[in-house]
């Protein structure tokens, strides 16, 4: 019967519930907000459909350690769930895993970070993906940025960690609407996505390019970090400081203009349209295909600049 | 080491009081769980367990050695990238990818012996060194990009015997020789004396270097073959790979009841708090708690396994 | 003066021309020896006066600065430990140095362990440790006991055990009976008297002279670097060797004159720890000096370790100063704040500070007469403190920040003597409080300890040296295998009836291996 | 600490080493960047470590002690985190929120000592049970959101004096006092004496205890002092502030010359440690180098930094 029980099952429930598909949802790092924020949707969705599905929700320590998640993908093989939905840390060393799932007879749904294309080719699999561009996203944000200046305005990069897919596309869309507004590229360091570390980096920047226009940050933690350093060289308002994620501490930072924008992929949303995806999926046995989740700018309602 | 007690006394004290942990977390678990004791399960815990049980075991040598190696995690994640590199860029075949990946592991072990024993530098601080410096090795050869190889590779990790992976069978294999090494042939002896009392050892007529620095190299060697372990069941190299694996290794070595100050310690009782970890883990995985939980049982269990280590020690021993 | 021959032996194995050594200081000058086959050759000299440093030079453990050695007619120099053994050279260092965490057997053969292509064969290295230890009467000994649940008498032993299997042809040896009984020095002599018959020449260093009178053919005096000279035992008298090694008389004092015990300061009763005390019960009154006789782990150490809160008893109670009310220590740090002191028998171990100096080693435990608030430390009234005990106990050493490693072992626990000695405690407790400390200084510390107990304060001297006790305390109290034995006054006691009673409990052998632990 | 040369010798070759290395750091970025060597930027960078400072500071006095505290990190995010949540939630007043995070700091530091003294367990082991439990317990009482706080917290990061914030001249109060505690008082000769040889130690009438729990509590309270400055700074507390942080402090203490086996260190020489790695940081992010470039290099510079310190140490006094 229908149980508002929130997972984890315990034993007992778990038996008298055995008729309802147990889903996976494996994230990367829960140490990160926006991880969080997924992982909190999917509770949420999950208590709202407490008839339909189980929930084990799951995710590593660090955004990196792509070990670590691929242990927990075998795990829930041996676990025998019925779908795994997961947000590869490394869009290729997780392919082999979740090809191995499928053939295990489970569904698979790929969420947020996309594998990589030619890794599915070659092991011939088929995962759907639901999830944001990123690439696209931060050239939304590049590009609104790219409005506050004047071609050929010095501006910097931090990057997320190094390897990191979505680092790595918002790098490059960061990139784009920088050169199709004509502006120049001083410096692109990594912030390892940490306050502290984008904060030294930032710092370093702003010294040794006193002619820096914007700082342009692959996620809000950062955003914070390099708004700190700004403030500590006496440049507010001289040099602007867009960000990524949205996520609530830059709320009022927006409002003051000290961030100037920032993008918002609905972290919220993005896991409950995997699991809704993998539900469908179940029930019908049709591969439906890859579904883009709308990636938001979010500027101040009024920048006071 | 070495007592009064019979065999077989010795042996179960100095193994009951990991026994127990490990069997109260099973049972916890296998009770919360649905699946968690299903013979598929435990398998799965094996199979992915040996690159941690590699570069533990090389750990609990260094430390019965009165040494550290911090580089661990970043060796295996330098042998890793090269392997993929020679595999996917210079197309070399397996065994001499392979190869190279472990002379990758041999010859960064070799300039963390080599320095330290030098400029008799502490090795905290020159494994540190070789942390940074292997990583960044690892970035530069990938380009910071994960390289998928492909079944070339997934081979080695998916042949198995009796549902067991080459690479669990391969750790075992390792764990066992190492400890016989440590325990019954002279090399081992003069590591344990070593790691006891350097001067002391010195005096008596040993020469610490060669010691050290084959501990060091094997370490590497050990680091550089959980490499290649982890690669084959990834079917890619990541230059990622290991990061923050020494505080684990340590961790799962001090739960074994190594010390940190040399001299004592055992391969197979390391061998078991990689077990501890890797159940600990997968049980909290299993029931899917919340991260922060995770953390905070994660914490309190490495605290009681070592508390219960502590009065096994007490009923075999007095404490010196 | 030129060294005199051995005449029996025309052909000197070593022959040291003018060597020396420089470290901060001139510790070693213009040395001429000769060392002859088949010689036990004593070398004597105050603490500091650079014995060990000669040794360590003779065995490669540290360059000379100037001057030569020749081995057999062949020029010497080694230049590690290893190049000395490869000479034929060995040396029983005056520090312990085993490892601990090995058993008795591994160390013993740990640069010769037998083995098979690196395998280790222990039922070989069992049955030849047994051997070993046979030959110097530890048959009781299990080889394959861990060396760090042994007491330093036991240790001493295992260390010379391990020197004594080799083949050389010059074996030193630092000092090492400073921790032993009568028992365990007879055995050793046996077996130096068959190493000299075998050929080998011995160089034996030692601060108990009687020792040196029993074993020595020839005796070379040391004195501040200096060799003062070589001469054949026979020859000298004692008092001829510290006249010449001290410079000047020390005449035939005694220590136990002059005092009344006053009321009981410290009574233990019915103590119990482990196997090593058993049932101890005794009275220590103020102003008497209390010695403490007994064969090597006969319980001396560990009963004064439980009276002290070093260790837990299991069972017993300890009164103070005539109280009703029993005094248990929990940690040494209640003891000593109760006005007792207990300076350890293992003092790199339990003693030291080894790498900080003087200054700090000497003034640990009583920093609260040096500070003022908050703890604040009085930097100059520390130094003038510590310069004056290094006047009193005359520590050979360049300045009160010296570090401790630097001093000679002697000098060292002339440091820890004045810790406790500083701290001013009312019931002082000495575990061979003259391990390597040379005549001289053996008498200022016997000075010293009568004058403590002249102030009316109780001292328990615990030593491995019977003639010390004899010529300092006024009651004997013999331990036998934990047990009290029995406990003489002066005048009732002699030599034989002491060792008697520390063998009464003996009679019926229990072996006294660690299998207990 | 002992030595016989004249006091100004004794300080110029305490420092020499480091001073040196700094030196060349500094002219090397300053020959290849335009602006490395402004006062502003020098200025940056000093306003820069006030935390790391203050962390290191804590860990050094624990390594004289002989003990390690790999919970440093954690429990600075966990008392940032406390602090961020009574400032947004609980709308407590700085003063009371400040209070709040360094009680958090020293409740971690006790329980980092009395659990390890009460098991006599390594306290690398408790303190990676800390390390573990204390970010849980941030992101916990976070909902691992990062807590904007605003100008109310960080004023007090904007108070300066000549350019110098208040953080970094607390910093420097505490490294002074820290320093004349160590070498001054009856409490620092304890800790070295314990740090040197425990046994010996609790034989003398020491009460060890004592001594471990306040370096411990203390530590702690440095830590959270630490995040104070952190959430200041950037005017928000981060959960995962202070992440691998313990490493970074034991390699500026162990450049500093701080043994880790106890008994040796100075905290003023871990502050130049500090400053090396931070100008290091900052030269390479101004040079603007690859990132595994800088890794190579840091790793290097690590090494290079104790090569130079063990020749000064050669300098001053024969090594022991
Ligand atoms: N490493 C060193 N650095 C400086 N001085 C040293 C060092 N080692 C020994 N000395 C000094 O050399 C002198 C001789 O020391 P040595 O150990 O040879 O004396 P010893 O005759 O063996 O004394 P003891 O009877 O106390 O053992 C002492 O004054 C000592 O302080
Ligand atoms: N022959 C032996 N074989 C094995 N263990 C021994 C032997 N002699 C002593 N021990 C151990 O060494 C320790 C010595 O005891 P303790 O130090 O109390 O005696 P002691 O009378 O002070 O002797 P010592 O003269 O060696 O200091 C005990 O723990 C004992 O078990
Ligand atoms: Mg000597
Ligand atoms: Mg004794």
């Amino acid at each position: 019967g229908p149980s508002d029980a929130p997972s984890p099952p315990g034993a007992t429930e778990a038996a008298k519930a055995s008729s309802k598909p147990r889903v996976a949802l494996i994230m990367k790092s829960l140490a990160n907000e926006f991880f969080l924020t997924m992982e909190n949707g999917a509770r949420a969705h999950q208590k709202a459909h407490a008839a339909d599905y189980e929930l084990l929700a799951n995710g590593i320590k660090d955004e990196l350690d792509v070990a670590r998640q691929i242990d927990m993908v075998e795990q829930m093989i041996a676990q025998k769930v019925d779908a795994i939905v997961i947000a590869p840390a490394d869009s290729k060393a997780l392919v082999a895993a979740c090809a191995k799932a499928q053939a295990a007879g489970m569904v698979v749904v790929n969420i947020d970070n996309k594998f990589d294309q030619a890794v599915l080719d070659e092991k011939k699999v088929r995962i759907p993906f639901v999830g944001p561009d990123n690439r696209r996203g931060a050239r939304k944000v590049g590009d609104h940025l790219a409005k506050q200046l004047k071609p050929g305005d010095a501006v910097a990069i931090i990057d997320g960690a190094p390897n990191a897919f979505n680092a790595v596309q918002r790098q490059l869309g960061f990139a784009d609407a920088m050169a199709a507004a004509g502006m120049k590229v001083v410096t692109a360091q990594s912030g390892y996505w940490e306050t502290d570390k984008a904060n030294q980096v930032a710092a370093a920047m702003i010294t040794e390019h006193p002619q820096l226009k914007a700082l342009l940050c692959a996620n809000d933690s950062m955003a914070l970090g390099a708004v700190a350093a700004l403030r500590a060289a006496g440049k507010q308002g001289q040099v602007l400081v867009v960000g990524y994620d949205n996520i609530g501490a830059v709320q009022s930072l927006l409002k003051e203009g000290r961030i100037l924008a920032t993008a918002d992929q609905h972290a919220d949303q993005i896991a409950v349209f995997g699991i809704e995806y993998a539900l469908d999926l179940l029930k019908s046995g049709v591969a439906p295909a890859d579904k883009e989740t709308p990636v938001e700018l979010v500027t101040a309602p009024a920048p006071t600049r | 080491m070495a007592g009064t007690t019979p065999a077989w006394r010795h042996w179960i004290g100095e193994f009951l009081g990991l026994l127990i942990g490990l069997a109260a977390l099973i049972t916890v678990f296998g009770l919360t769980t649905d699946h968690f004791l299903s013979g598929t399960h435990l398998r799965t815990i094996a199979n992915q367990i040996p690159s941690a049980v590699l570069v533990a075991t090389g750990m609990t040598c260094v430390l019965i050695l009165g040494q550290i190696d911090l580089s661990v995690g970043s060796v295996l994640g330098f042998a890793g990238a090269m392997l993929g590199v020679a595999m996917t860029r210079w197309h070399l075949p397996l065994p001499l990818a392979v190869a190279l990946a472990l002379a990758v592991g041999a010859i960064c072990g070799a300039f963390n012996g080599l320095v330290s024993m030098r400029w008799r530098l502490p090795t905290f601080i020159v494994t540190l060194g070789m942390l940074e410096m292997a990583r960044g090795a690892a970035h530069a050869v990938t380009g910071s990009q994960t390289q998928y190889i492909g079944s070339a590779v997934g081979r080695l990790a998916d042949a198995s015997i009796l549902g067991f992976s080459l690479p669990f069978l391969v750790a075992l294999v390792v764990v066992v020789a190492t400890h016989i090494l440590m325990v019954k042939t002279v090399f081992g002896r003069y590591t344990v004396a070593i790691g006891t009392n350097e001067e002391a050892a010195r005096l008596s007529g040993i020469d610490p270097r060669g010691v050290k620095l084959s501990v060091f190299i094997g370490t590497g060697v050990l680091s550089a073959l959980a490499a290649v372990i982890d690669t084959s069941r990834f079917q890619a190299a990541n230059p990622n790979a290991g990061l923050g694996l020494e505080l684990n290794a340590i961790a799962a070595a001090v739960i074994g009841g190594t010390s940190l100050m040399g001299g004592r310690g055992s391969v197979l009782r390391t061998f078991l708090g990689v077990v501890i970890i890797a159940v600990l883990n997968s049980g909290l995985a299993a029931i899917g708690a919340k991260d922060e939980i995770k953390r905070l049982i994660t914490g309190a269990v490495i605290i009681a396994a070592v508390i219960v280590d502590v009065y096994r020690q007490r009923g075999v021993r007095r404490p010196a | 003066m030129s060294p005199a021959p051995a005449p029996s032996h025309p052909a000197p194995v070593v022959r040291l021309r003018g060597v020396g050594k420089t470290y901060a200081t001139r510790v070693l000058d213009g040395i001429d020896l000769d060392l002859f086959p088949g010689e036990v050759h004593a070398l004597v000299g105050e603490n500091g006066a650079g014995k060990s440093t000669l040794c360590r030079i003779l065995s490669g453990l540290t360059p000379a600065t100037d001057g030569g050695m020749e081995l057999n007619g062949q020029p010497y120099r080694p230049r590690s430990k290893r190049d000395g053994e490869g000479a034929g050279v060995h040396m029983v260092m005056q520090e312990l140095n085993l490892i601990g965490t090995l058993s008795v057997a591994e160390n013993i053969f740990l640069d010769h362990l037998p083995h098979r292509a690196g395998w280790i064969d222990f039922p070989k290295l069992y049955q030849r440790a047994t051997e070993v230890l046979d030959r110097i009467g530890m048959r009781d000994l299990d080889p394959r006991t861990t060396v760090d649940q042994l007491g330093v008498g036991p240790q001493q032993m295992v260390e010379i055990a391990a020197s004594l299997w080799r083949q050389c042809r010059i074996l030193i040896l630092d000092e090492p009976t400073a921790a032993l009984t009568e028992p365990e020095v007879k055995q050793l002599f046996e077996q130096i008297r068959n190493l000299r018959a075998a050929g080998v020449a011995i160089l034996y260093i030692s601060h108990r002279l009687e020792e040196i009178r029993q074993i020595a053919d020839r005796i070379s005096i040391l004195r501040d670097g200096r060799l003062v000279g070589t001469q054949p035992a026979a020859s000298l008298t004692l008092d001829e060797i510290v006249r010449r090694m001290v410079g000047r008389e020390l005449g035939a004092e005694s220590f136990a004159e002059g005092r009344t015990a006053g009321a009981v300061a410290l009574s233990v009763r019915h103590l119990r720890r482990g196997h090593q005390v058993r049932d101890v019960s005794f009275d220590a009154h103020r102003g008497e000096i209390l010695g403490f006789a007994g064969l090597m782990g006969s319980g001396r150490t560990e009963t004064m370790r439980a009276i002290f809160g070093a260790d837990q008893p299991d069972a017993g109670d300890v009164f103070l100063h005539g109280n009703s009310q029993p005094s248990r220590f929990r940690s040494p740090r209640e003891a000593v704040q109760s006005g007792l002191a207990l300076l350890n028998e293992d003092r790199k171990a339990q003693g030291l500070f080894l790498s900080l100096g003087i200054r700090e080693n000497l003034t640990i435990n009583a920093l609260h007469r040096l500070s003022g608030f908050g703890g604040w430390l009085r930097r100059s009234d520390e130094t003038s403190v510590v310069r004056s005990w290094i006047d009193k106990l005359a520590v050979r050493c360049h300045s009160p920040d010296q570090g401790i490693v630097e001093l000679s072992g002697g000098n060292q626990q002339k440091v820890i003597v004045a810790r406790w000695l500083f701290r001013d405690c009312d019931i002082l407790i000495f575990d061979e409080p003259t391990r390597g400390v040379d005549i001289g200084a053996r008498f200022e510390i016997y000075h010293l300890l009568a004058d403590l107990a002249a102030q009316g304060k109780a001292v328990i001297v615990v030593s491995s040296d019977l003639l010390e006790l004899m010529s300092l305390c006024d009651r004997i109290a013999v331990m036998s295998a934990g047990r009290l034995a029995a406990t003489f006054r002066r005048g009732e006691w002699t030599q034989d009836k002491i060792m008697a009673a520390a063998l009464s409990e003996h009679l019926a052998p229990t072996r006294a291996t660690a299998a207990s632990a």
